[in-house]
């Protein structure tokens, strides 16, 4: 195959380089800003009328009529509670990894849908009430749940969720989040340990070394055979003279390493507490 | 080399230790050969080789896979391997209302989107015989042939890309983009505009989009032309695509190629003229052909239809008359029971939707004819002889889009 | 059926009629039978021709290819087998286009189950087309709607 | 928990390197001065001293040497930048603007980027031959930069079978692109391989032979000798004598560099990365950079050859001597202690008097900030100065800056026909060594034989 570089090749490269010279149409972004056109569409923005309110009433038309789902919708009714959600987000996400799991022929492991026994929620409803449902009030919402009922069951973190609005993945991190709540029921003796600064100087950092490799967990969770269970205190400043360990609510005189680890011991042999009803 | 049997690692599991070893170059499928073309297909004579032209390819225009039979360059046979882009479209739109099958028909065609949400509509205007204003469709002309011509510049980019120039990829982005700009001001997006509704036009003509489409109009062509003076005589382009998949009058018909491919044959079939829809009647354009109908030819073909398209919007412009730009229907949609194929001349062919209705809110069936569709299908025809840089000018000569051919 | 094929040819090459042209060839399920239109294109005529092939059973639908006058009809074809599982004898390369080879049912069919995951499903994704189940009547206050997608099995 | 092990886990991993490095050092320093100072080690400065002395050569060729080697990574990073911006400006579109004015830092930054990407080896790749390639592919690039006579004095070994050297070694390259697509396991990088094997051996043949002729004419292979022989004004330059030879040359350099319309091996649209599919990190910077090395190679050869390397087109050292620039023009050293006051007082002046004028117009900048363009302004033209008076008095120097100017003029011409041309077919490649650039390589070869016996007898 021959061809002579004749004229064509030339006239492009006198092409290409008249253009090396001309103006460059190239728009610096964060410098300048093309114009976008007034009706453009791209802008996903919630509209306020011209007084200012919101022009949403959470009526859920676009979240229903969306063919693929993807609005994710929260509204607050008339008494500024946060209650009403429309949220395939939550399980859109599952949805469609459930739908690829199974897709894969492996076992769909499905948590929520695990069934769980109902607990009784008038204590509950009680305490959210007092509360006003408020989801920025959730570890305090928990703390008197865990008080109320021993434990967190997921019935109650499902109904605190329902009530509150807030997802229930939210409420599931906050409840195993913090070391003094606790999602199984606490079988025998909780040795609660203080680790503020003061305490901490005063060796309670030693005392929770021993107690962890007496009771064989760390702290926030239970002993193998969930004799006792390690929790993190808070003594609020109060402990004067030495670190603030509690077994069972109960201060404990002479916190050090060797006297908790004995305790603990004799907990675990006798599976019953010495000198304790 | 490794030998087999020492351990290697999957490569989907790295962790995994397989004794078989990953065959990464085993074109051919584990099942057993279930046509006789495929047979014919995987076994592999002396000296052959198979190569994939894989889902991910720099010159595959989407996610298209081509399983090559070559000996030494030179290519035996070709398999085209789709479904990589499918998503049901046909599926989806049975289960969803009238209306939001023109959402989910618009990423088909993605390049000229404007095409692939006309043709359900007009589909559903056939079930449901309304009248469109003369405006609506005046607008629904102008806007479908600005997207023409983006479309087109777009293609001329590519082509060249594939063969290996940098330069005309970026001057027809700029030519697209100007005309993007300004169809993003009169239907509010630059790719996916959702911009018809059945009955008429979401939005009428704003001072913004004319403004715009005033300044481009006065140096439309002059821009066109001398940015693609840079490949149109330039003596390596020229050897590379002139006679390069050629296709007779014939085999092109056999082949149900429509559109561009069809055209540089010969042939003048053009929806607009074929089978008037809309008000191409009244406007005055004729049909640009080629007789050597080979990749040089279809390249030219695109450039004479960018002239006829501005010579349409010209005309557009001179004769839009006032009034409303949506026919007055009722909310829920429910045509009468009954069947309708709409089909218009997208830049890549005829394109054509077989509605059917069984009396409610939702399209009982709804076919799409895609024209990339077809066109792919020939080159499975046209590149056995030629040389692997061939296929990538043969498959940007056609022009496939692969939103449209895996619906 | 087989005279749909011969019907094509007639249209095909009679000088008067020259319908040289295949606009779509499309497999469509009318919930009682499967069809396969044909929509066919003269310099001619005014408008397009459509040639409707019904009547093909539901269990085992199967329609002459039409590769020999069209050889571009052999994608359609292909779509319209994965999609409907109709049989088109004569065509050399019926394989599924879109779907993995492994796929067992047909997406398209009426009777097809979406909801169900077609390609592991025991049934292969195929409902019994009488069996349709009656939608669960949903009772109780609009509290009770707002969770009605637990609600429902 | 002993007093010496709980700091060293302290340590850093690069504290546990360093720390006993330091220490073995230390500790040798002290051994040495120790012995020196007490006499027991013998005075080791006369023994170095010698030793250096009589290979005097060797020591010349090995400073030559490494100054050349490093002196291609500022090549190859300085003709990236080049490529990037000038394509760019080609495209329509700015290029780099954001690292460094102008983009300057942009090919720098994608040197250090690529030496911090993790160099990935694939399943199945034949390891040793893998890592080995870009070495090899590197190394014959800048080898062949040893030959190159930059200015009169400056060139790292004037062998006198320089260009045999240079052929020799550029043949070494396709060796390298072989390793690379056969080792790389994938049958994209084999093609590649195959293509670069096929086409660099092609185009090799017309390449030596268009050098041929003016081999004849010059009558050395020496690349210093022919440029002396191309001095005096343009006219003697070999481009005149050897018109055919030079296009061919050309023509074949762009082939053998696989810059476009011939870049094949790398093709993006067909083989994906040709030999480079697999590479990534600093094992592919060694072919991004073999590849721009190579590039200004042959442009530099093209300009030695042909255009006369150092040499100015016209000799104008008379002019010059009339306007007064002669070497012992300028002599400070008069001024005695007036220099150094002047060294202390000018730039401040120089560079408040370059800042007032910032100042006033752009009523944005502070003062400071003035000052500071001032200062650049000021060291801006001191260098200029500095240059212009070294040009004229070191005629080192000006045969740099023109070698230099000729050898950039070819690379951005290089850099234009990449921005512009598509990618040629195989066999047209092919085709157009073997039935065009061949023959007409042979027929340069005939008429410079057949001219240079007739001028012999005509001028008897």
């Amino acid at each position: 195959m021959s061809f002579v570089p004749g004229l064509g090749i030339l006239k492009g490269m006198a092409l290409t380089f008249r253009n090396m010279l001309r103006l460059k149409p190239t728009v610096q972004y964060p410098e300048e800003v093309y114009p976008v056109a007034p009706r453009h569409r791209g802008r996903l923005l919630l509209l306020y009328d011209e007084a200012g309110a919101l022009k949403c009433e959470t009526c859920f038309q676009c979240a229903q009529a969306c063919p693929i789902e993807c609005i994710d919708m929260g509204g607050v009714d008339t008494r500024d509670r946060y209650h009403v959600h429309w949220g395939p987000a939550e399980q859109y996400g599952e949805r469609r990894e459930e739908s690829a799991l199974r897709r894969s022929g492996r076992p769909v492991p499905d948590p929520t849908a695990t069934p769980f026994e109902p607990i009784d929620t008038a204590a509950l409803d009680a305490i959210l009430a007092d509360e006003g449902y408020d989801p920025r009030h959730m570890l305090a919402i928990l703390g008197r749940t865990q008080d109320a009922y021993g434990h967190l069951s997921v019935a109650a973190l499902k109904h605190i969720s329902h009530a509150t609005g807030a997802w229930y993945a939210e409420v599931y991190g906050t409840a195993t989040f913090y070391d003094q709540l606790r999602m199984a029921p606490a079988g025998g003796h909780v040795l609660a340990i203080c680790r503020c600064p003061s305490c901490t100087f005063r060796g309670a950092g030693r005392v929770l070394a021993a107690a962890e490799a007496a009771a064989s967990t760390t702290l926030g969770g239970s002993s193998p055979e969930g004799a006792v269970r390690l929790e993190a205190a808070a003594c609020h400043g109060g402990s004067p003279g030495a670190a603030y360990v509690t077994l069972d609510g109960a201060v404990q005189a002479e916190p050090t390493a060797r006297g908790i680890t004995d305790l603990l011991t004799r907990l675990r042999a006798g599976h019953a507490p010495a000198g304790r009803a | 080399m490794t030998s087999p049997e020492t351990r290697i690692r999957s490569l989907d599991d790295p962790s995994l230790f397989v004794d078989t070893p990953a065959t990464i170059y085993d074109a051919i499928p584990p099942y057993p050969p279930r046509t006789e073309r495929e047979a014919e297909f995987y076994t592999l004579r002396e000296g052959e080789m198979l190569i994939n032209i894989g889902p991910q390819h720099p010159s595959t225009h989407g996610v298209l896979r081509v399983v090559l039979k070559i000996d030494g360059e030179r290519i035996v046979d070709l398999d085209p391997v789709l479904g990589y882009l499918h998503r049901g479209v046909e599926k989806i739109c049975e289960n969803s209302d009238w209306h939001m099958v023109i959402s989910h028909c618009d990423p088909l065609e993605y390049i000229a989107s404007m095409f692939s949400e006309y043709v359900p509509v007009l589909a559903a205007e056939k079930l449901l015989d309304v009248t469109v204003p003369r405006r609506a469709e005046y607008i629904r002309v102008l806007a479908c042939e600005l997207n023409r011509i983006s479309s087109h510049a777009l293609f001329m980019g590519w082509l060249a890309l594939d063969l290996g120039g940098i330069t005309p990829i970026l001057y027809g982005f700029l030519e697209r983009d100007e005309i993007v700009e300004m169809l993003a001001a009169l239907t509010g997006q630059r790719l996916l505009f959702n911009y018809m509704r059945i009955g008429g036009v979401n939005g009428d003509l704003n001072h913004e989009f004319m403004s715009r489409l005033g300044d481009w109009m006065s140096h439309a062509l002059r821009h066109i032309e001398d940015s693609m003076a840079l490949i149109n005589s330039n003596e390596i382009f020229v050897g590379r695509t002139r006679g390069l998949g050629r296709i007779d009058r014939q085999t092109a018909l056999r082949m149900c190629l429509s559109g561009p491919p069809l055209r540089a044959t010969g042939i003048p079939y053009d929806v607009r003229r074929a089978h008037p829809y809309s008000v191409y009647p009244e406007l005055e354009f004729e049909i640009p052909t080629r007789e050597e109908g080979d990749s040089y030819a279809r390249y030219l073909l695109h450039l004479d239809e960018i002239k006829q398209s501005i010579h349409i919007i010209d005309q557009v412009l001179h004769r839009i008359p006032d009034g409303p730009i949506m026919a007055k229907l009722p909310r829920l949609l429910r045509p009468r029971p009954g069947r309708a194929w709409a089909a218009i001349e997208s830049p890549r062919g005829q394109y054509g939707v077989y509605a059917m209705s069984d009396g409610t809110d939702q399209p009982f069936r709804l076919r799409i004819h895609d024209p990339s569709f077809f066109n792919l299908q020939s080159v499975g025809l046209l590149s056995p002889g030629h040389l692997i840089a061939d296929i990538m000018a043969i498959m940007a000569s056609l022009d496939p889009i692969m939103g449209g051919v895996d619906k | 059926m087989a005279e749909v094929a011969e019907v094509l040819r007639i249209v095909h090459d009679d000088p008067g009629l020259r319908f040289e042209l295949l606009a779509d060839l499309c497999g469509v399920d009318t919930g009682a039978a499967m069809e396969v239109v044909y929509h066919l294109w003269s310099a001619g005529s005014r408008d397009w021709l459509r040639v409707v092939a019904t009547g093909l059973a539901r269990e085992d639908p199967r329609a002459p290819s039409v590769t020999f006058l069209w050889r571009g009809a052999e994608w359609a074809e292909r779509e319209a087998y994965d999609m409907f599982g109709i049989v088109f004898e004569g065509n050399r390369d019926l394989r599924r286009i879109y779907m993995p080879p492994d796929y067992r049912s047909f997406p398209l069919r009426k009777d097809f189950l979406l909801p169900d995951d077609a390609s592991r499903s025991p049934g292969e994704g195929v409902r019994p087309m009488e069996a349709a189940p009656e939608p669960a009547v949903l009772t109780g206050t609009p509290a009770d709607l707002r969770h009605a997608r637990e609600a429902t099995p | 928990m002993t007093i010496v092990s709980r700091p060293w886990q302290r340590l850093s991993p690069a504290g546990r390197v360093l720390l006993p490095l330091a220490a073995v050092v230390g500790g040798l320093g002290v051994v040495f001065l120790g012995g020196v100072s007490s006499g027991i080690l013998p005075n080791l400065w006369s023994w170095i001293y010698e030793a250096l002395n009589d290979n005097v050569p060797l020591l010349r060729f090995l400073v030559a040497a490494t100054a050349v080697l490093l002196f291609t990574v500022p090549t190859a990073f300085v003709i990236i930048y080049l490529e990037m911006k000038v394509i760019a400006l080609q495209n329509l579109r700015l290029g780099p603007n954001r690292q460094g004015p102008w983009g300057v830092l942009a090919s720098t930054l994608h040197g250090f980027k690529v030496l911090a990407k993790e160099d990935f080896t694939p399943t199945g790749a034949d390891v040793p031959v893998f890592t080995l390639a870009p070495v090899v592919v590197y190394l014959a690039s800048v080898m062949s930069f040893l030959v190159i006579p930059f200015a009169p004095g400056l060139f790292a070994q004037d062998m006198n079978l320089a260009l045999l050297y240079f052929f020799a070694v550029g043949g070494l390259g396709v060796v390298g692109l072989m390793m690379a697509g056969w080792s790389s396991f994938n049958k994209y990088s084999l093609l590649g391989a195959l293509r670069a094997a096929a086409q660099i051996i092609s185009y090799e043949i017309p390449l030596t032979l268009s050098v041929v002729g003016v081999i004849m004419l010059a009558g050395t292979l020496s690349l210093n000798t022919i440029v002396h022989q191309q001095s005096g004004s343009f006219l003697d330059w070999y481009v005149f004598r050897q018109p055919l030879a030079a296009v061919i040359f050309f023509v074949a350099a762009t082939a053998e560099g696989n810059r476009t319309p011939f870049d094949l091996t790398e093709a993006d649209s067909e083989i994906v990365a040709g030999f480079a599919t697999e590479y990534s990190g600093m094992r592919f910077g060694f072919f991004f950079f073999a590849e721009y090395v190579n590039v200004f190679i042959l442009s530099a050869l093209t300009v030695t050859l042909f255009l006369g390397g150092w040499n100015a087109p016209l000799d104008l050292t008379p002019v010059w001597q009339a306007l007064g620039a002669h070497p012992g023009a300028i002599d400070l050293s008069g001024l005695g202690v007036g220099l150094l006051i002047a060294v202390l007082v000018v730039p401040p002046i120089l560079t408040v008097l370059l800042a007032l004028p910032f100042w006033m117009l752009f009523t944005k900048l502070r003062f400071w900030q003035a000052l500071v363009i001032g200062f650049l302004c000021f060291n801006a033209l001191v260098g200029a100065a500095v240059l212009i008076w070294a040009a004229f008095s070191f005629d080192a120097v000006m045969g740099l800056l023109w070698f230099l100017g000729k050898t950039y003029v070819f690379v951005v011409i290089f850099v234009w026909m990449r921005a512009t041309l598509p990618r040629v077919r195989i066999d047209q490649l092919m085709g157009f060594a073997w039935k065009w650039l061949l023959p007409a390589s042979l027929a340069n070869l005939f008429v410079t034989a057949l001219a240079i016996l007739i001028i012999a007898q005509v001028r008897g």
